[in-house]
């Protein structure tokens, strides 16, 4: 099994990274472009085991409240992929 | 007077703020590894240092704020166990939840090493006092990810406490409301990204960090 | 790229792929005795290339004075070693990252910053300052703002990281550059004299440790890469490049220097370029044993490596080791507090070959000495530069408004303001720098931890004079940071270099090379002044252009007490400009020439190596007798931009006068070497005039302190202000809208 | 329409933020993990246009060549969305 955690900035917070690759490519030409957002996506291998998928996601789950994601500025999302 | 200095991996200014808490207190700091599970009982104040804990990887501070020794300095911190994180060590705090708000990313994306000029937002802290009249100071700032941001509510919470203790002069990396550094509700937590453990010796970053120094450590 | 499966037979193809020549491999066959397999042929590939064997270079590098009552260890090691008293000793080297940067900016600046600071630790020094010369092409080259970007980034990401301050450096901009950038870092390290690291292995049946980070298939061919020429091909090719790890690199300084602090190890070398292979072969060769090493122990980041892959591999952050037996257990855990993959992957031998074995066979079964001994040794055809005219003042225009002049002299490219260059390095970080690039001083100061003495560090070169001249050039490089140590008052001790360069099979380009080394070797005989480490950068060339010839040189100097240190800053309203040293209004390949001209011609300055010494030992003796509040030294763009730096630094204007029968532009901006500004007050004009004379030393009142202008008898007069924003924001200006990739 | 920008190391790169988040993980007490890889996902907002898809993918494909991915250790995926 894998875990995807997508992990971006919550709505209100700004996102300078994002600001900077829009105005980048605004620069290089690229005028379609009126905003873009910078995120992350941890990807996450598990050793072999019959836990199934929510017992997999629930600790996912707790693996981003503790450390992967900072929900005082991000939210996340998890996706799961039985390969 | 026993001080501490926290190591974790690839801490780098540790070494920095054992030589100031050195030179102010005529004692050589404890240093207390991430791993230890416990802070020496006759520790009376706890310097969280700069630098680049595991290497800054997945969020400054992130990792850190998991080690077991931060676990027991949060526990010694409600007790009221004063703490003065810098820089990295702030990253760690606010990650920890010992101080509110995140530091994100600098807005032009850039490491920044300079002199900064601070005025002190609240001279009356346990952290200030010392200060006297002056009310601005010059202090080395070197941060990556020094952006301080918190929502308006707890920027407003924060600033209606007095709990914003210094603030840029000329902004260096977007912080909201020129936040420099800030205190926990209690007083006893300050977390700021300048570096006043390089401002305690002339001949190195000037001498603007020995009242803050000297401001806590008499306190006790 | 070479094939990685095993091969049965050994074509002239694969020969050739591995960038060695049919007498190369004709040597091979009859050291071997027999055909090599191909993980057998990789490593005398590497090992005889330019990058590891100095082949082109060796046999006039060795003509270097690297002796002196200071050396500890010359050229040879990891790294020089000096000694500073008190049982301190300094260490230190450059190197080159030239081509990987160009590929990938970022990693490859990384990397090499992380490698030279490996070379400094390995023998036993915490590092505790670096400086980088870096050299791009021409500011308005399309790639040149994302390369700049790229490297500055690269360089302070991995600096910072692990928490050495960068305190120094020089970023010069020229088309000759644009196909090839250079990368240039140094690192210097404080160890005790008698706990110093060398790589020779010793003993037999000792076992060897492997330390670091897990072999991955990062950089393979990386030094036979740094040993080509580019093409326009070169850009597709992009060779898997390095990824650096600068929180293991830390982790690394702070076991190894744990692990040091007992008496565990007997030998230590990082694995630098050609990793494993060069790492055993430098060891054992130097320690006269053979080795043998289970490659399955080899701790691997990928499955399925082959033996040549993991022999070749450059993957960063790793050491090898040779350890006391009886110490394994003491090493193993000292590495494992700090989290880091430790083996035992083998031992040493008394064979006198290096031994591989893999999946329980032998892959590998090699004599050790020809791989360093004969390796080979090439002498080959130079012929000098054509000397140039000298140009003489008349023969270059004077400028029809000064002010203008000035300006463009003060935002050429290279005399711009580099803030925008090294706010993004950590400068302070370790708590002992008292001056570095912020205050745009000639050298960066650092002290030595818990004592008041400090050592002073800088890097210079300046290519469009050695184009001109090699041999003035090297002598001026040299010449240049001894002046820049002296002008902080420091004692200047011992030089490395890297020395960057063309392709060395064309006879002009190799020519410069041996001019090169000709001048600084005669300069740093006349200094005492020893180089003690170094590295060679040869094909710097795009489709046939070499770079010019850029020998870059990190000198290193002793301040034994920083109760008598100066910096170009400090000088005081109403104090007097003193100018030491002859001035005869050099133009030739001068700044002002280029700025204001677009010309580049004409001989460069000459050096005269005793005026050089004369004058610097008495700038010295001034400082040590408190008699100057600031000193600069002058070089490119002459006494006007030595005293603008100096009025930028301090705050304070300047109000020169011209006492001599040049015209304005050659006394103002003329480059005559071997000079210095000193500002001092209204009491010691006097007695510095008189003891200058008494020594054969040129000394002339130029100048006031004072106001908010930069001004000049019968040639400029600009706001201070004005014209140092100027200056500070061309590189911003510059970079802004720089793309790099996010 | 909007864009989204997978973006990651190449097999074969060194991963130190991966490796290292992994290992924490595993400090933390999450055993399960055998591996983390960390990558980037870049949200792109395009101003209205009747591009088609097609057009808009080889915008994007280019701006991921020119900015978004450094091609030399990394490689990307894009994936679009009409809302
Ligand atoms: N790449 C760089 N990194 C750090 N400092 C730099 C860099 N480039 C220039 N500087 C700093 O800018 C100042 C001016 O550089 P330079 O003109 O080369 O000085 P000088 O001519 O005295 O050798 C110096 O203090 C130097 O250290
Ligand atoms: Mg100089």
């Amino acid at each position: 099994m894998i875990a995807r955690v997508y992990v971006g900035l919550k709505p209100g917070v700004l996102d300078p990274q994002g600001r900077t690759i829009a105005n980048s490519l605004n620069d290089l030409g690229f005028n379609e472009v009126v905003d873009a957002k910078q995120g992350k996506v941890i990807e996450l291998r598990f050793a072999e085991s019959d836990a199934g998928r929510d017992a997999v996601e629930a600790r996912v789950k707790e693996m981003c409240e503790k450390l992967l994601a900072n929900t005082v500025i991000e939210s996340y999302r998890i996706e799961l992929d039985e390969e | 007077m026993q001080t501490a200095v926290i190591v974790f991996p690839a801490s780098n200014c540790d070494r920095d703020a054992a030589t100031a808490l050195e030179k102010l207190t005529g004692k050589a700091p404890r240093m207390v590894w991430h791993n230890d599970p416990i802070i020496p009982d006759d520790v009376r104040f706890v310097v969280v240092p700069g630098g680049f804990s595991y290497g800054d990887y997945l969020r400054s501070g992130a990792i850190a704020a998991n080690s077991p020794v931060i676990q027991d300095l949060k526990r010694k911190a409600e007790a009221g166990l004063p703490v003065l994180g810098i820089c990295n060590g702030f990253q760690i705090l606010t990650e920890a939840r010992m101080l509110p708000g995140a530091l994100m990313r600098n807005t032009n994306q850039k490491f920044v090493c300079r002199i900064s000029r601070l005025r002190l937002a609240n001279a009356k802290t346990r952290f200030t006092k010392r200060y006297d009249a002056k009310n601005e100071i010059d202090i080395p700032v070197a941060h990556h990810d020094g952006n301080f941001f918190a929502d308006d509510d707890t920027l407003r919470r924060i600033e209606g406490n007095g709990q914003v203790v210094f603030r840029y002069v000329d902004n260096p990396n977007g912080s909201r409301n020129d936040i420099a550094g800030i205190v926990n509700e209690a007083g006893n937590v300050l977390g700021m990204m300048p570096h006043p453990e390089r401002a305690v010796d002339k001949l190195h970053g000037g001498t603007d960090g020995i009242p803050l120094f000297k401001s806590i450590l008499e306190s006790l | 790229m070479a094939p990685t499966k095993p091969a049965d037979g050994i074509t002239p193809e694969i020969v050739a792929e591995h960038g060695l020549s049919e007498s190369e491999y004709k040597i091979i066959l009859d050291r071997v005795g027999r055909e090599p397999n191909l993980t057998e042929l990789g490593i005398f590939s590497v090992m005889w290339s330019e990058h590891c064997s100095y082949k082109s270079s060796r046999r006039h590098l060795g003509k270097f004075l690297t002796k002196s009552d200071r050396v500890i260890q010359g050229p040879g090691e990891n790294a020089g070693v000096i000694d500073i008293d008190d049982g301190d000793a300094i260490i230190f080297k450059m190197e080159s990252h030239n081509h990987p940067s160009y590929i990938e900016p970022y990693q490859g600046a990384a990397t090499g910053v992380g490698g030279i600071m490996r070379d400094v630790f390995t023998m036993g020094a915490r590092p505790i300052a670096l400086l980088n010369a870096l050299r791009f092409g021409a500011p308005d080259h399309p790639k040149t703002k994302s390369l700049v970007a790229g490297v500055v980034a690269g360089i302070g990401g991995y600096g910072n990281c692990v928490g050495v301050p960068t305190v120094g450096g020089e970023t010069n901009f020229h088309e000759g550059y644009n196909g090839n950038i250079l990368v240039n870092a140094m690192c210097v390290g404080l160890a005790r004299t008698d706990n110093v690291f060398y790589s020779a292995a010793k003993g037999v049946g000792n076992p060897i440790f492997y330390v670091g980070s897990k072999t991955g298939r990062d950089g393979i061919h990386g030094a036979t890469m740094a040993s080509a020429e580019f093409d326009d091909d070169s850009d597709e090719k992009r060779p898997t490049v390095q990824v650096g790890d600068p929180f293991t690199e830390k982790l690394l300084i702070e076991a190894c220097l744990e692990l040091m602090a007992t008496d565990a190890i007997i030998a230590i070398q990082d694995m630098g370029a050609a990793g494993l292979t060069s790492s055993s072969i430098e060891m054992a060769d130097k320690g006269g044993v053979g080795i043998k090493l289970n490659l399955d122990k080899v701790p691997q980041r990928e499955e399925g490596m082959t033996p040549y892959e993991m022999m070749l591999s450059e993957s960063q952050e790793r050491m090898l080791m040779v350890i006391q037996p009886g110490k394994e257990k003491l090493a193993f855990d000292v590495f494992e507090k700090w989290g880091l993959d430790v083996a035992k992957i083998g031992v040493t031998t008394d064979t006198g070959h290096l031994v591989l074995t893999h999946g329980r066979k032998t892959v590998c079964d090699i004599p050790i000495s020809p791989l360093a001994d004969d390796a080979p040794n090439y002498d080959r055809p130079h012929v000098p530069t054509e000397p140039r005219d000298v140009l003489e003042p008349h023969q270059v225009p004077e400028p029809t408004d000064f002010n203008d002049a000035l300006l463009r002299v003060m935002t050429d490219p290279d005399m711009a303001s580099k803030r925008w260059v090294w706010e993004q390095y950590d400068r302070h970080v370790m708590a002992d720098t008292v001056d570095s690039s912020q205050s745009g001083g000639d050298a960066a100061i650092i002290r030595i931890h818990g004592t008041n003495k400090a050592i002073a560090i800088t890097t210079d070169c300046t290519p469009r004079y050695c184009y001109a001249d090699p041999v003035e050039g090297g002598k001026q490089v040299v010449a240049e940071t001894w002046r820049n140590l002296t002008a902080v008052g420091a004692d200047p001790i011992a030089i490395t270099d890297c020395l960057n360069f063309g392709n060395p099979e064309r006879p002009e380009i190799m020519g410069q090379f041996v001019g090169c080394i000709e001048g600084m070797n005669e300069a740093c005989r006349a200094f005492d002044y020893p180089v003690v480490s170094g590295n060679v950068s040869l094909y710097n060339e795009t489709n046939g252009v070499a770079i010019p010839p850029t020998p870059a040189v990190g000198g290193v100097g002793l301040i034994s007490d920083l109760g008598y240190f100066k910096t170009l800053k400090g000088m005081k309203e109403g104090e007097t400009l003193i100018l030491l040293g002859e001035t005869k209004g050099w133009l030739g390949s001068s700044i002002y020439l280029r700025a204001l001209h677009n010309r580049e011609d004409g001989a460069p300055p000459s050096v005269d190596l005793a005026a050089e010494k004369r004058t610097g030992d008495y700038v010295r003796k001034l400082i040590r007798n408190r008699r100057v509040s600031a000193v600069h030294d002058l070089s490119d763009g002459g006494l006007a931009a030595a005293a603008s730096d100096m009025a930028f630094a301090t705050g304070v204007g300047v109000a020169l006068t011209n006492p001599s029968d040049l015209p304005g532009h050659a006394w103002y901006f003329g480059e005559d070497q071997a000079r210095y500004l000193i500002s001092t007050d209204a009491n010691s004009i006097n007695p510095i005039l008189a003891t200058a004379e008494g020594l054969g030393v040129k000394a002339q009142i130029v100048g006031k302190i004072g106001g908010d202008r930069i001004k000049a008898t019968d040639a400029f007069d600009v706001s201070l202000v004005g014209m140092r924003d100027r200056w500070a924001n061309w590189m911003p200006d510059l970079m802004s809208g720089a793309t790099e990739t996010v």
